[in-house]
Parts: C-alpha cells; structure tokens; sequence
C-alpha cells in the first residue's frame, strides 16, 4: 500500500479501517446469501421427501414445486401500477375528507373523525 | 369593508411603525453593546416600567428582533423543503416535517445574557430539547427500523439471494466518503458519521452520528455534533435520488445492458419468509454486533409481520409507532438546524461529501453489477440497472431503475429485482454502522 | 344461594368490623402521636408480628385509616365530573380522564415518616410520577397542539380574515384576569398563569402554568405549583361554556342584533389552505416567540394535514397521538388534585378569577364585534352573537354560538362565521402566553 | 395612567404588562388579517392572470372564480347535522360493538378487537 | 449460477475461514489474559495499524468470538418461543416478542475491559437500556392495565358476583410460592416478588418485581434484579396453561362435578357496566392501596370503555397504546434474559417455584368451588371447573375450562361462567400485589 | 401457629404476611361481592319504581325485569365459535394483505397501506 505521495498516519490507519470494513460487509451479505441459498434447498428437498412418501412426486414436475413467479410478478406489476394510481386518488380523497370533518377538535368530533376513518 | 380597514389602520400603523423601526434598529445591532442593555432591563424588569418601556422589551424579545441572516437562509431553506415535497412528491413524509422543523428551528428569540426562554432545541427544558433526546440518544432510529421491519417484504432477496451482494458493493460509497473526510481534516470518529451518508439510509445515519458525533469525547476525541448536517445531508439526497441516480447509471452502462430483461423470481413459501428474519437476525448482527440496535429492531418488526401470529403488534408498529417517531424525528432533526449552530463551513463540506458518497454508492452498484454479469452465464445475466438499487434510499432508488428500465425497453419491468438489492442495501449500511462503531467507538 | 350468604358472613363481619374499626379510631387520629407510632411498627417489620399484628399493620395502610375529609371531597369532585360528562355529554374526552384522574389521585395511601410506596403522583417514582413530567416539564400540551392542528381546518378564518379580530379581543380576558390575580396576593409568574385561564385553552393553560407557576423560582420569584388548580379551573369552565356564555350573550345585545345575517364564506382554495399555516407560524412565532413551542406545534399539525402528502402522519397525529396523550394528560392533571396540594384558599381564589376571566373574555368578544359594526357598511355587519366563539372553547363557544342564533331566527346558521373567532381565539391566548412567558420569564 | 386610588408598584406594573400585552395580541392578528388579505387578493390575482393568457378571462364572471361558497355553507350546515345525528348514533354502535369483544384480553382477542375495527 | 458461485467462494472462504478460526481461538478464551490484550489493542486503536490487524481486531468484536454457550442457550431458548407462539398458537402476542427479546439480548458483543459499545440492555446508553426503564421503573404494566381495561367486559362477573371469590382463592398460589421461596433461602423482598408468578398475571408480575427485587435496597434488605427470571416464569407458564391445568383439575373433580350446568347469567345493564368500575376502583384501591397503579389503570381503561362517551380514547388504549408497550415490554423483557445474568441458580428455583405455584392456584381455585358447593343449594351448585380459571391467566384458563368442560358433556359451555373468576382473579393478583408493597417495602 | 419442626424467625413472619395477605384479598373481593349484589337489587327496585309509578308493573313479570340471560348466552357462545373460526381466518387474511403491500418504506407506500387499512 505505497502510495505515490505521503500520506498522513490516521489516514492510513482510515484506509485499513475502510478495506477491513468493505471486506466485512460483503463477509456479512456473502454468508446470508449461501445460508439462504441452502435453506431454500433444504426446503424444497423437505417438499420433495413428503411428496415422496405420499406417492405424488411423479405427478408433479419440478417447475410446478418451485413456481417460477410469473404470476407473482404480474401480481406485483399490477399492484405497482396500481398503486402509482392510487396515490394521486387518495391525494384527492384526503382533501375531501378532510373538508368533512369541518370543525374542528370538539370531542364530539373528535368521536366522528374516528368513527368515519 | 373599507371603513373597518381605516380602522385597522390605527392597529396596522402602531404595528407596521414597530417593525419597521426593529428592522432598521437591528442592522446596528451588536452582542456587546445593545445586548447587554437588554440584559440590563431585562433583569430591572420587576422595577416600574411604563407602557411604552413595556412595549420596547417585549420588541427586543421579538423574531424580528433577533432575526439573524442565517435564521432568514435557513427559514428559505426549510420552505424550499416543503415546496418540493409538496410540488414534486419527493419523500414528503420526510422532507415536510424536516421542513417545517428547519423554519421551527430558526424563528429567532432571545437568549442573550444566559437568560433561557425555554424556546430553542438547544436550550435545557424546552419541549423542543426534550423530544431531541431521541435524537441525540439514538433511540428514534431503531424505532423507524422496527416499524420498517414490520412494513418490508423481503421475498425479492429470498427468491435471488444472490442480488443481495449488490447491497454490499454499493456500500462502497460509505467507506471512500470516510476516507474522503478524514482527508478534509475530520477527524476519525467524526469521519465515520460522515461516511454513513453514502448508506443512503436516515435512520442509520442518524444513529451512527448520535453514537460518533455527537459533541462528546469518542474515544479520546473531541468530536462535533454534527448530527444536524448528517441527517439533512442524508434525507436531502435521498430525497434527490431522482435527480442524482439516472446520469450516473447512464454514464456507466451501454444501451444493450440497459435492456438485459432477468427472469422473473420464483414464489417463496410462507416458511422461507418466517425464517429469514431469524436466521439474518443472528447472522449478521454475529458478524457486526454494532448494528444490533438497527438490525435486532428490523428484523424484529419482520418477525412480528411474517410470524402471522402477531398482526395487531406488526399493524401498529408499522403504522403509529413509526408515524409518531417519524413526526418527533423529522421536527427534531429540522429545528437541529438552527442557524448559529448550522451554518459553519464543516456543514457545507459534508454536504459536498454527501452528494459525492450518492454518486460512488451508486457507481459501485452498477459496476459490481457489470463484474458479475462475466461469471454469470447467458440467462442469468443481471441488468446492471439494478445495482444502483443497491444504494437503499428505499424505494425510491428501485422506482428510479424501473423508471430508467422502462425508458430503454417499454415492457421490461425492474422493479421487482431492484427490490432485493434495494432491501439489502439497508443490511449492507446498517452492518456498516456497526463496523465504524466496533472501530471507532 | 342464601347458605352461601350465610357462609360469607363470617368473611364479611371480619371485614366490616375492621372497616367500622378503623374508621371510628382515624376520627382521633392525631399526626404527631399516632403517626409516630405507626412509623415505629413500620420500621420494626423486620422483627417479629403475629398475625393480629400484621393484620394491624396492613390496616394502618389501606385508606380507610389514611382517608382525610379532603380526599373524600375531592373523590366525590372527580365522581360529578364522571357524572357530568356521561349525563350532559360536557366534553367527556376531558372530564372522563380528569374525573377519574382526581379519584386515583385521591385514593389515600400511607405516607407518613417519609415511607414512599411509589403511589402518589407527588412521590419520586411512582407510576403517576413519572407520567406526570410529561404535564410538569410542559411536554403533553404541544403534543395535543400538534394532533389540534392535524384536526382543525383554519378555512371558515381565511375567507374571512376579519373574524379573526374577534378572537383577539376575547383575550381581554387574560389580561383583566391576571391584573386581578395581582390584585389578590398573587405574585408576577402566578398571577400571569391564573390569567391564562381566561384564554379558554387548556393545553395553553397548563404549558403556561408549567413554565410560571411550578412551584420553582421563577424570575426571582419563588412561585407555589399551581398547575393543578389552573388546569381543573381551565377544563371545568370550558366543559360549562353552554352554561356560562348564554346569559352574557343576552345581556350584550339585543334581539335586532342577534337576528343580523352573515354572508356565506367564501370557498377557499387548496393553495391558501396550506400556505396559511406556514405563513402563520413565521408570523406569529415573530411576533411572540414565547407561543414557539404551542404554535409551532399547531401549524406543523396543520401543514401534515393540508400538504395532502403526509396524509399517514396527519391521520396518526389527530388520532392515536393526540389520544395517547390526552389520556395521559388527563389523567395526571386530575391526579395532581391530590387533596392536601389541591384543596387550599388559592386554588378557591383561582376558581373564582376563572369564572370571572370567562365571563369578561365572552363580554370583550361579544363588545367588539359590536364595535366593529359600527365601521362595517350595511351587509358586511357581524352579529356580534359570534363574538362569543372568541374565546376559543373550541368547539363547544362555537355550539353555543350557533345554538342561541337559532333560537332568534330558526333558520340563521352561524356555526360556520364562529369556526373563523373560534379557532382565531386559540391563536390569540398561545399568543398572549408567549408575551406572558417574555415578560415573566 | 393616574388612578383615583393609590395603586402598588407592581399592580402598575401589571398594568403596563396588560396592556402592552393585549396589544401586541392585536397586533399578531391583525398582522396576519393583513397578510391574508393581500394573499388572497394575490392568489385571486394571478388566477386571473392565467386565465387571461388563455383568453378565457371574459367568459367568466368575477363572481364565478370567487366562488360565493352558498354551497359550501350549505354542505357544512349538513355536514354539522349529520355530526349531531352521528354522535348519538355512534353511542349505540360503540355499545354494541364493545358487547361483542366479548371475552377480554386474549392475544387471540387482540386479533380479533384489532380485525373488526 | 455456477460460475457465479465459483466467484463467490473467493469471499466465501475468507468469511468461513475467518469464522473457523474464531470459533476454535474462542476456546481457548480466557477473561484474564486474552481480555486484557484485547483491551490494550483497543486502547491503541488510534495507532497504526495493517489491515489484517484491523481484520483480527473487528473479529475481536464479532459475536463469534464472543460467544459463551450461555449465549447459545438462550438464543435456543428465544426460538423455542417463537416455535412455540407460531406452532401453537401459545400466547403468541407475548411469546413472539419474548422469544425475539431473548434473541437480541443474547447476541454476544464486547464489553471486556470497561468497553461501552452501547448495544446490550445493561449498558448505559444503549436503546434496549433506554426501553428498558419502562419494565425498571414500573410504567410499562400499569399502561397494558389501561388497555386491558379498555378491553375487558366486567359483564359475567357483574352478573353473578359470587364466582368472583374462585378468583380470591386461586390467589393462595402467591402466598405459597411467597412461602416456598423465603423457605429456599430468598429474602422477604425477593420471596414476595417470586410469589406473585402464582398470580399468573405478566404485568402483575413485572410491576411487583420491578418494586420489590429490582437489584436494590428495598426495606434495609439487598435485593438481586429477579424482574427477567421472574417475568419470563410467569410468561412461560402462562402460555403453557392449556398444559398445565387439565391434568390438576381432572385429578380434583369427579364426573357429575365435572358435567354440572349452571345458570346462564343475567343479562347487565349499561348502569351496571358503569359503575362497576368506579366503584371497584375505589373499593379495592382503598383496601389495598399499592395496588393503585395496578388496579386505577385497569378501572381508567374500564371507564373509558364503559361510559360510552370516550369510545376513541378506549379505542387508542385498547390498541395502538397497549400494542406499542407490549412490544416495548415483551422485547426488553426478552432482552433482559442476557445468559450471564439470567442463567443462575436462583433463576432455576424461580422456574420450579412458579411452576409449583400454578398447580396451587389451580387447586385451590378448585378446591374452593367445591367448598363453596357445600353451602349452595341444588340448581346454584358451580361447576368446580370454574375454579381453574380463578388464576387468571386472561383468557387462556378461561378456555381451558371450556375445552375441559364440553370433554363431558359436548353441549355444556362454561366459558361465560368461567370468565367471571378469571377477570376476578386479576383484581385479585393484582390486590395481593398491594400488599406484598405494604408489608415488604 | 406451633409446628412440629422449628422454623426460623422470618419464616414465621412471612407466615404471618401471607395469611394475612390472603384473608385481605379474599376480604376485598368479598366487599366487592356484596357492594354489586346491594347495587344490582337496588338498580332493580329502581327499575320496578319507575315501573310502577308508570302502572306498568303488573304487566311485567319478575323475569322480564331480570332478563335470565339465555339470549346473551347463546349471543355469547356464538361469539366465541365465530372467534374460534375468525382466527384462523384472519391469519389467511393477513398473509394476503401483507403481501399486497409490495413495496417497502416508501412514503408513498407509507400513504398507500395506511389507506388500504
Ligand atoms: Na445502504
Ligand atoms: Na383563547
Ligand atoms: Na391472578
């Protein structure tokens, strides 16, 4: 780690202190992903073995255990979409309600404005 | 009509004169001098005082008395923030209370001569400084993360864990803004807070600058509080990932990587989602205790959602516990702002850090994305897009890679990819947090 | 079921013998001797007790032997507010809790020879204690002014910004009152926050009274707490403002008057809905930075419900916040009613500055909208009826209002013009606590 | 400020405070009339300008863009009977409601208390 | 994919590596001399360092090396819980925060060499810390009173009163177990706060111990902090009713006592439902006044609920306030189980007296229906089953008693009937509670 | 209070504690028990004087007055199983809402789950 001009004593000990922390970060992530990778697999190999016992893994192909989500994805398209309408519309909602709970902090309205969410 | 307004204007006159002169006054105004005679009368003030003495005090005690430069900038700037909120959307659950907490923050009262109203943030026993003690003690933070935890689906990552690495490389942007910090003559602890800018993550940049820079001695070293700048730093370019992201994503990838459409990700079952949390709980926060406080909350707010035992407790978490904290942070955070302690030359360094740590962070994503891509066989490639999703800024850095993916190729939908890195990002900079404590604390 | 009976009669006679016990021999009980005594037993526990002796002992705890007139007094208060607001519906959200607040703070419990069993809302460490900073240190009324202003919709004051000057003219009823409190014995600090009741408010009433009235040294001043008293007086007035407003009303004006017809408000745009809290906060923050911790509460309130974009914030704000604390609130202010604190000549004093301080702000509300009449052209008058509403008492001076106008013309709907003074009149009395804080403090 | 009888130097200074205070109260809102006045005049102003650019200024009366607001009295007014009706009806309901959380604090009550609201 | 993989394991080996050796070093872990050394290298952290040093000093800090097999233990422990609450269904609302505490208190972290990293519960500074006032102080159980209260219906206790003595005699449990523990060589103060398990009542159990073995001084006796022990003990158990309970009520009751009907109660006026409360509240509130806090929340919350005029306030207490304590609550108490405090002796008798506990209770609410039997004549005879649910235990005893009763006759259901002890059996635990603070502190 | 073995000084005393302890909470639930059946008859003799003094009294039966409770009960129990079946119910619920709630922290998301409550 020479640098080409000199380079203060904190700062080098910052350098170390960036390279071990990067490192660890990815340690961190580098670890939870081939735990969940094995997890899934454990999991779907469970599936697999109760099917078995029950006699029905001919019948399904894999594909169909290990849904490939586009359905899901559709789903959340839609949703998505959904909800980019959504927010303008409930910009527009609030204004009304709020217009509908004209006075203000009676505790009678206060009632209302409860009732009515 | 217009004769009750000739009436008023014996009203008007009285209080447009009144101002008018403490406008003028003011200019001429100094600590030394004019201060010190408001002290003065101010502690006669049990003596007699005529109507019109009565009037001057109250004027001297007025905002329009005491309004600095830096209080009117500040009040601009906390306009400015509600006025994007509100005219484009950006973040408004943010940047409305931060906001109004700047404009809060800096009407101007008096407090020459160590006489405490009890007004500003900074001054004991104002209900401003009380609600502030969630702030500097780092307790807000952890409550966000768990009504975070209780609203956030993690299956994006658990169908494609290999996104999550994307989460790691953009943190990147956290440890070269360290370093470009310490370069600028902060010091290390205070480097530290600063780096977390590059998270792209509110809450874990304010906690991590509670815990190393918050005005006390950390480690043998005197530190600023700079917390206040930190935080707006943090939630301004978070709030400007629309603006900042794009050109650097196209500056980075070619129009056929834009267009790489990725397989959409399988289902997960109910079992896989309960785990994760656990399992990630313990992992990490194994590997960097620091981030116990942020990632013990998150993970702990996940449980009680996928636990689907625990409804009403993940329903309130995610709904009135973090709307509270969420109101009590952005105000604190904003009147943080207050001018004299604000506006020095370390605010605008960190601002200038600030924004280049957004743009690393976004960099690293996008080009760890481009080096996976050559060991990734032809189907599995990964639209580099993505990675920039790997800053956090949840959601709206995931919303900018749809957004941009959509530009290249009408039909291909990113959102749901973006999601994994986006999610790991937050992981990924509260691991971080936990690092730079471990270090540095 | 009658053998039953018979069988229980063995419990209850063991019971009721006790109970006649104790209360017969609390008649003769004397502090100094008896009290000694009990203090002696206590501190001998350790040693040995037959059960007689136990028995003894726990008797000299329950309240039946610690019970004092007051405690009986103030427990049968508590129970007609419990009355008053279920019977005649007179602000239940704030008599239930102060109600039964008053009970639980008059359940009477040992405590002589310095014993603290963390019970009393005044003993370090009690449940009440702790719950009670947040009314001590001032912290609960800005949080209800918050949850206030993400409720109150300041339309029906900015079509017609004139009524505003109604809930001016109401405060007249501060400041008459607080001379009046000088003029009975009471010092600066004490007097300025009797005065306050006469604003109708009672989160403003118990912040001021917080700030000047704490029982600490107040500007020099040693001050006796009085909160307890200035908020009980504060919430019982505006829970009777149908019983007191009517009467004055009558007096004031005439039949004549009380028919005038108003013209309908004008619709007001969504921009001016949300530029009116942020301009209102500067401008009355600026005027009186004192009001800084209870306007600034109520505009922020107001702009997380106007910008239309926090609508999740404002929704949490006016509901499970402003309930949280109102509960909390409620409850510690009637628990502060602690007899021996509670029942002594000021607190009767200030009941009856309070009464006083209603009647004079509905008579200044009522007076100048009269006197604005007499400069406003045929068509534009005001019926002074809504003067009342200035007040504040929202919403009930506003009810009260609209009630007696239908009484003379059945058809004359003046809710809508009392919202404007209604809501103007809180305005003014965080107004005029502000000034009180500078010229106190 | 000469009384007929001899008042305390701190009564006159109260009085100094009363009236200096009272004032300034005024003077806050009367400010803010002002302010509010001249805002609206500006809003009403530039809303015209606007509709000027497009031509359309003479189509429409001064009385139509400031709207006289008969129907959003009218509204209010049933918006304020409603809420007279709706507190007693409300009563009932809670009642009802609170009969049916029939069994009390169960987390499997919590739930449910939480599912119906 | 493949290709990826073979990238990954670069990283992937180090981090296993890494973790390999931890592992093993940590064996070898001595407190005294490798402690030390780390402290030292600490303390030079400002110094040079390469970056394998810095590697070698953050794996210092991992919970890997860290970690003591008490740590492990309980995180076990915390899982178990959540499989419990997820599995079953047992008390899900506080196993899943509980198990989830256990996880987070239990994540193993430095703290050698008087190193505050601020992360575990018994650190200054560090949020769990800060949460954690709410269970040392004692505020977090009177505040899930307040919802319990505003959730709880009175009706089945007010319509046949006499079923509210089962909840009296359970109540022998406490005393029993108080016995037990002063027997196994706990102090006074400690005995009575290990008694109250028999209770059965989570916050009961909290708010007592919190008074009465809170690690201080408590009436000239040292006390150790037994709040975690003992409010797991009572947890634990209550989840583990329907395990507990059927094997002791069935050994106790013949068939024909087991398919005995009773009465269907009356139905209860709003009238009733009203003043049931207030009544109550002062009544037991005046018998045993340190059960105050306890009991005047638990009446409040009934109040509101009742008087028909606060619905929003009971509706805040009853969901968002008493959701966001349980979780605050359930984590720090989890929390508060970190393995070098929690695992003791002393905890492991807590567990055997608690258990023992719950079968007295049982049995003696049982055992008193039966005797209460005597006296009744034919057509008002209880069915003794009832009496189990006198523990409280809310609702899970109750429907016990329910499962246990429709296992002899199919169409014979006791819930209503048992409901009535079970509420009655809070009243009493929390009574009992008062008088432990009377006599022992 | 002599036993056969010797027990030590603050045994005895907690002996002492917890008998009177538990005749204290016995005592107060008892007190309890009393007051309410007092306050229910008197509640019932109230009802039967307004009753009366209407001249209704005859028409009415004791029973009617005193409602035996056999219609709540069945309310009661009809409850409970509805709760039985709504818990499980509800968990289905859950999952599928959450799921609906895609996309995390957003504020706008924020915005969109607090409307869909
Ligand atoms: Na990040
Ligand atoms: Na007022
Ligand atoms: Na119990």
């Amino acid at each position: 780690m020479t640098l080409l001009f000199k380079i203060p004593d904190f700062l080098e000990q910052g350098i170390t202190i960036a390279i071990t922390g990067y490192v660890i970060v990815f340690a961190a992530l580098v670890v939870l992903f081939y735990v969940f990778t094995a997890v899934s697999k454990i999991l779907l190999a469970r599936t697999k073995r109760h099917l078995a016992k029950e006699g029905r893994l001919d019948q399904i192909k894999e594909d169909e255990i290990q849904i490939t989500g586009e359905v899901s994805a559709a789903i959340a398209m839609a949703l998505y979409l959904h909800t980019l309408l959504h927010d303008e519309e409930s910009g527009k909602i609030t204004i009304k309600k709020i217009s509908k709970t004209y006075t203000p902090w009676s505790s009678k309205i206060y009632g209302m404005s409860n009732f009515n969410r | 009509m217009f004769d009750l307004k000739r009436a008023f204007t014996v009203f008007g006159i009285i209080a447009v004169l009144a101002l008018m002169n403490i406008v003028f006054v003011q200019n001429g105004y100094s600590k030394s001098a004019d201060g010190m005679n408001i002290t003065e009368s101010h502690s006669k003030s049990i003596a007699k005082e005529s109507p019109m003495e009565g009037l001057a005090k109250f004027i001297s005690y007025t905002g329009f008395r005491n309004a600095r430069a830096g209080n009117i900038i500040m009040i601009l700037v906390g306009l400015f923030f509600i006025f994007l909120a509100i005219k484009y959307d950006y973040e408004p659950l943010l940047l409305i209370p931060i906001g109004t907490g700047i404009i809060i923050g800096n009407i101007p009262f008096f407090q020459d001569g160590g006489i405490n109203l009890q007004l500003g943030i900074y001054q004991d026993g104002s209900v401003l400084n009380y609600l502030y003690y969630g702030v500097t003690k780092g307790i807000y933070p952890p409550l966000i993360f768990l009504g975070i935890g209780a609203m956030t689906d993690f299956s994006s990552l658990i169908s494609n864990p290999k996104l999550m690495l994307l989460g790691a490389a953009a943190q990147v942007g956290i440890f070269l803004t360290f370093l470009g910090a310490l370069f600028l003559g902060f010091n290390m602890p205070e480097a530290g807070a600063i780096g977390i800018i590059g998270g792209a993550d509110g809450p874990t940049a304010i906690f991590l600058s509670s815990k190393l820079a918050n005005g006390g001695i950390i480690n043998g070293l005197e530190t600023r509080n700079l917390i206040g700048p930190i935080a707006i730093a943090a939630y301004s370019y978070m709030a400007l990932v629309p603006v900042i992201q794009p050109p650097i994503m196209r500056l980075l990838t070619n129009k056929k990587e834009r267009t790489i459409r990725m397989k959409p990700p399988r289902a997960v079952s109910k079992l896989e989602k309960v785990i994760f949390p656990i399992v990630a709980l313990i992992l990490t926060t194994f590997i960097s205790p620091g981030a116990l406080p942020l990632l013990g909350m998150l993970f702990f707010g996940n449980i009680l959602k996928e636990s689907g035992v625990t409804k009403r407790l993940a329903d309130t978490a995610r709904n009135s516990l973090i709307d509270i904290v969420t109101i009590l942070l952005g105000l604190t955070v904003g009147a943080s702002t207050q001018a004299d302690v604000f506006l020095t030359s370390q605010s605008i360094l960190i601002f200038i850090l600030g924004a280049l740590s957004f743009i690393v962070a976004t960099a690293g994503g996008v080009l760890f994305a481009k080096v996976m891509n050559v060991f990734l066989k032809e189907g599995s490639k990964i639209n580099p897009l993505v990675g920039a999703a790997g800053v956090s800024a949840v959601p709206d850095s995931a919303r900018v890679v749809q957004t941009e993916g959509l530009k290249y190729d009408p039909s291909n939908h990113l959102l749901m990819h973006a999601m994994a890195p986006n999610v790991a990002g937050v992981i990924g900079s509260a691991v971080a947090a936990g690092i730079m404590m471990s270090f540095l604390m």
